[in-house]
């Protein structure tokens, strides 16, 4: 394939450091959570150890792991175990299908007495042409994981919690499916980084066969597409089991829904998934509806040329300090919205469960077909050149 | 000679794979009693037969066979899905999933 | 080389994980199994450059059809079974005899195929534009016809679900 | 095929992450000998009622075949939502549109009807 040492390494560094930093990200939303409600409901939260409470992550994570193991009955064992483990993969490998920044391009450089080719390396784990459907793909196996816990702890609170917690999942995946369409038709790509190549300036259309600028707005889907943002922002908070949606573990009614015989750090490993879900939804509401890693009214490639000049480096270090940049601003839009996750928590009530399939079956999924039907014909009439 | 040929993966190795998956599946159906293990069976030689069209339809740079996979997809989804609704039923009038247990509906 | 040791790799656990569905007595075990094919499906296809259909095997059979399955599973308790094959000595050896020649006759029939070219790096993405291009020219009928198959399907499911005790009632 | 790899490499490190992290904590937590009542599922303190497996609303599983089944009809809009544009500047955008249109009123005509039957009503 074409490929060497250099690559190959590099490759497999940043698949790593894209999941460490999924993992460390998880910690760090912990501590926002806590404080963040604390000071919502005018309380202190955890401030005693470390600056601000910041060592309570690390006291936690050792609590966690010198917890005593529960285990159920022998039968069901293997999958009691299974089950936290499979919950950590579809979030770490959806986020690594996801474009956090510019590719990095390395020109030819002279090392160890060999020239290495030039390269261009993916701000992403996991390049594909495809992202969306495999990151639907994978986030749809979420599934499993609960519904193992669930069925594995031998309790029936687990059961009742992981099957409403599934079947939660699955009917909201069909809002979110299908809110996805409408940008799928003005953008038509499957990539990523295409949708967001497509984002940069300010807003530009078509209309009637004729081009036009609006300079004042950025090129963002969420102007093109303002009712699928809602749609697919409430069914990705269906989606992570968030609250307003956080049926599953409802405390009042199933204890601690599916999770219920879990302690120690097994427990955290859902916590973990979970976060990763958040994490993923906001970084799909980014890429989708606000432009990815572009900052507002600039293209990357003035960026890049503003970093070249500005700073005078070289093409590749200018290119690798574009990449970071821009990564910078997407982890900004990201957390904005991994804020948004934490502020509804405290501000929204749960719903019954009527209501909350209600809401899924009969409100969004028609509202979305709406969406795809209305999209359609305005991409239909504003693309045609009417002669 | 022959470790080049196997090392160099073409059409051939594809099909075999389906091959052997298409024979597991079809002994899955032929040897288990739980009818829904038959019916997972079932998903598998549909699965087999996926890959021989994938395969195809790649190494001939020929579409018609993914549009194929896309509706026997389809089909199968909508399959698994009526078989599970009548495996439902069943089991609520017979209590029983073992399927010898049906040969009673013949009567 | 690589292209040869992810193939082995995957065929070696796709046929371990298949032969697991065979023979595992346990349901659920059967079913999980069954996933991890599918996943293992999805990887073939994405080897094949048919990386739509690789998301679409994600979402349909491992994201939804094999949830329904588990969840099947665990409506009806399905628990280790005794009598995990069919009765009969010779039956069985019958049955697993069948399977053998079918296997050598697939085999041997793949190899009539003759050696095609090499596997062309085409872009996913324009895959994709003729995959829908071919769906709504020529097999639009098809197509619409599947509509109203899901339709019919989501009829009777909901009907099948009503049936309380049967035409056979005690 | 560098995809492939990338995603099996992934996969790979988050299970070998987690088997770790399930292994250390059976190893590093206190061993405390278990008794009968603490392996007992938690009911809140009080005693178990019924043993772990309860039968479950076939609700839960009418949900999922609804679920399969429209899924399915979204999966078959992606490739003509990606294909539109092209379709529209080809000048044969209208015969995709109505195509198209067929199948989302064949789409709603099912969800209608499943509304009307009641299949999606949760008490």
């Amino acid at each position: 394939m074409g490929s060497d040492i250099v690559e190959i390494s590099i490759n497999a560094a940043k698949a790593l450091a894209i999941f460490l930093m999924m993992v460390q990200i998880v910690p760090m939303l912990v501590w926002v959570e806590r404080r963040g409600s604390a000071f919502i409901q005018n309380r202190f939260g955890p401030n005693r150890i470390g600056p601000l409470g910041l060592m309570q992550l690390i006291a936690d994570a050792v609590k966690f792991l010198f917890k005593e193991e529960f285990l159920p009955d022998k039968k069901r064992r293997l999958l009691f175990l299974a089950a936290p483990i499979i919950a950590l993969i579809p979030g770490a490998v959806a986020f690594g299908a996801i474009p956090l920044s510019v590719p990095i391009h390395v020109e030819i450089f002279e090392f160890l007495g060999q020239s290495w080719g030039p390269y261009r390396f993916a701000f992403q784990s996991v390049e594909l042409g495809i992202g969306i459907v495999f990151v639907l793909g994978i986030s749809s196996l979420a599934a499993y994981s609960i519904l193992l816990a669930g069925w594995s702890s031998s309790n029936k609170y687990s059961l009742f919690g992981a099957l409403r917690a599934s079947a939660q999942m699955i009917s909201y995946e069909l809002a979110l499916g299908l809110s996805l369409v409408g940008i799928l038709l003005i953008y038509n790509s499957f990539d990523f980084a295409e949708i967001i190549a497509q984002q940069q300036g300010s807003l530009a259309f078509q209309f009637l066969g004729k081009d036009i600028v609006w300079s004042f707005l950025p090129n963002w889907g969420i102007f093109y597409q303002p009712l699928g943002f809602v749609l697919f922002f409430v069914a990705v908070f269906a989606e992570a089991n968030r609250l307003p949606f956080d049926l599953p573990e409802a405390e009042s009614e199933l204890v601690a829904g599916y999770h219920t015989e879990y302690g120690g750090f097994k427990m955290n490993m859902f916590y973990i998934g979970e976060y990763g879900h958040m994490l993923v939804s906001s970084a799909l509401l980014v890429t989708f509806y606000f432009g990815g890693y572009n900052i507002p009214f600039v293209t990357p490639d003035q960026v890049l040329a503003g970093v070249e000049s500005f700073l005078g480096l070289s093409s590749t270090g200018s290119s690798v300090a574009t990449a970071f940049l821009l990564h910078g601003v997407f982890l900004v839009k990201v957390l904005i919205f991994l804020w948004v996750f934490i502020w509804v928590r405290w501000t929204l009530p749960r719903f019954r469960y009527d209501q909350l399939m209600d809401l899924g079956w009969k409100t969004m999924l028609p509202w979305a077909l709406a969406n795809t039907i209305l999209t359609a014909i305005i991409v239909f009439i504003f693309r045609t050149q009417w002669v | 000679m022959l470790s080049s040929e196997l090392l160099h993966i073409g059409l051939n190795h594809y099909l075999g794979l389906s091959a052997v998956i298409f024979v597991i599946g079809m002994l899955t159906v032929l040897l288990r009693r739980n009818l829904i293990v038959m019916l997972m069976g079932v998903e598998l030689m549909l699965n087999a037969v996926n890959i021989t069209f994938v395969a195809f339809s790649s190494f001939n740079q020929n579409m018609n066979g993914q549009v194929m996979v896309f509706f026997v997809m389809a089909i199968a989804a909508a399959e698994a899905a009526v078989g599970l609704a009548l495996a439902v039923t069943i089991f609520k009038h017979y209590k029983e999933i073992d399927i010898s247990a049906f040969e009673q509906l013949k009567s | 080389m690589e292209a040869a040791i992810v193939f082995y790799g995957l065929s070696f656990f796709m046929t371990v994980l298949s032969l697991g569905v065979l023979f595992n007595p346990n349901p659920i075990m059967s079913a999980l199994y069954l996933v991890l094919t599918m996943i293992g499906v999805s990887l073939v296809f994405f080897m094949l450059d048919a990386g739509f259909l690789a998301g679409v095997q994600l979402i349909v059979y491992a994201g939804a059809v094999l949830v329904l399955f588990v969840m099947v599973i665990m409506l009806f308790d399905l628990k280790r079974e005794v009598y995990t094959f069919s009765r009969g000595f010779f039956t069985r050896l019958l049955k697993v005899f069948t399977g053998v020649v079918f296997l050598i006759i697939l085999v041997k029939s793949f190899f009539l195929v003759p050696e095609t070219k090499e596997l062309l790096n085409s872009s996913t993405q324009m895959t994709t534009k003729n995959l829908a291009g071919l769906l709504f020219t020529e097999y639009i009928f098809v197509f619409e016809l599947l509509g109203l198959l899901l339709l019919a399907v989501a009829i009777g499911a909901v009907a099948l679900s009503r049936i309380k005790g049967g035409t056979h009632a005690e | 095929m560098a995809s492939v790899i990338a995603i099996v490499f992934l996969i790979t490190l988050i299970a070998l992450f987690g088997i770790f992290l399930v292994w250390g904590t059976a190893k590093l937590g206190p061993k405390i000998k278990q008794s009968s009542l603490k392996k007992s599922s938690y009911e809140c303190g009080i005693e178990v009622q019924q043993s772990g497996h309860t039968k479950v609303p076939v609700k839960f599983y009418l949900t999922a075949i609804l679920f399969i089944l429209f899924d399915i009809e979204i999966i078959f809009m992606y490739p003509w939502a990606i294909s539109f544009g092209d379709a529209i500047t080809n000048g044969y955008g209208a015969q995709v549109l109505a195509a198209m249109g067929v199948f989302i009123l064949v789409f709603i005509i099912g969800l209608l009807w499943e509304m009307k039957s009641k299949a999606l009503e949760w008490e």
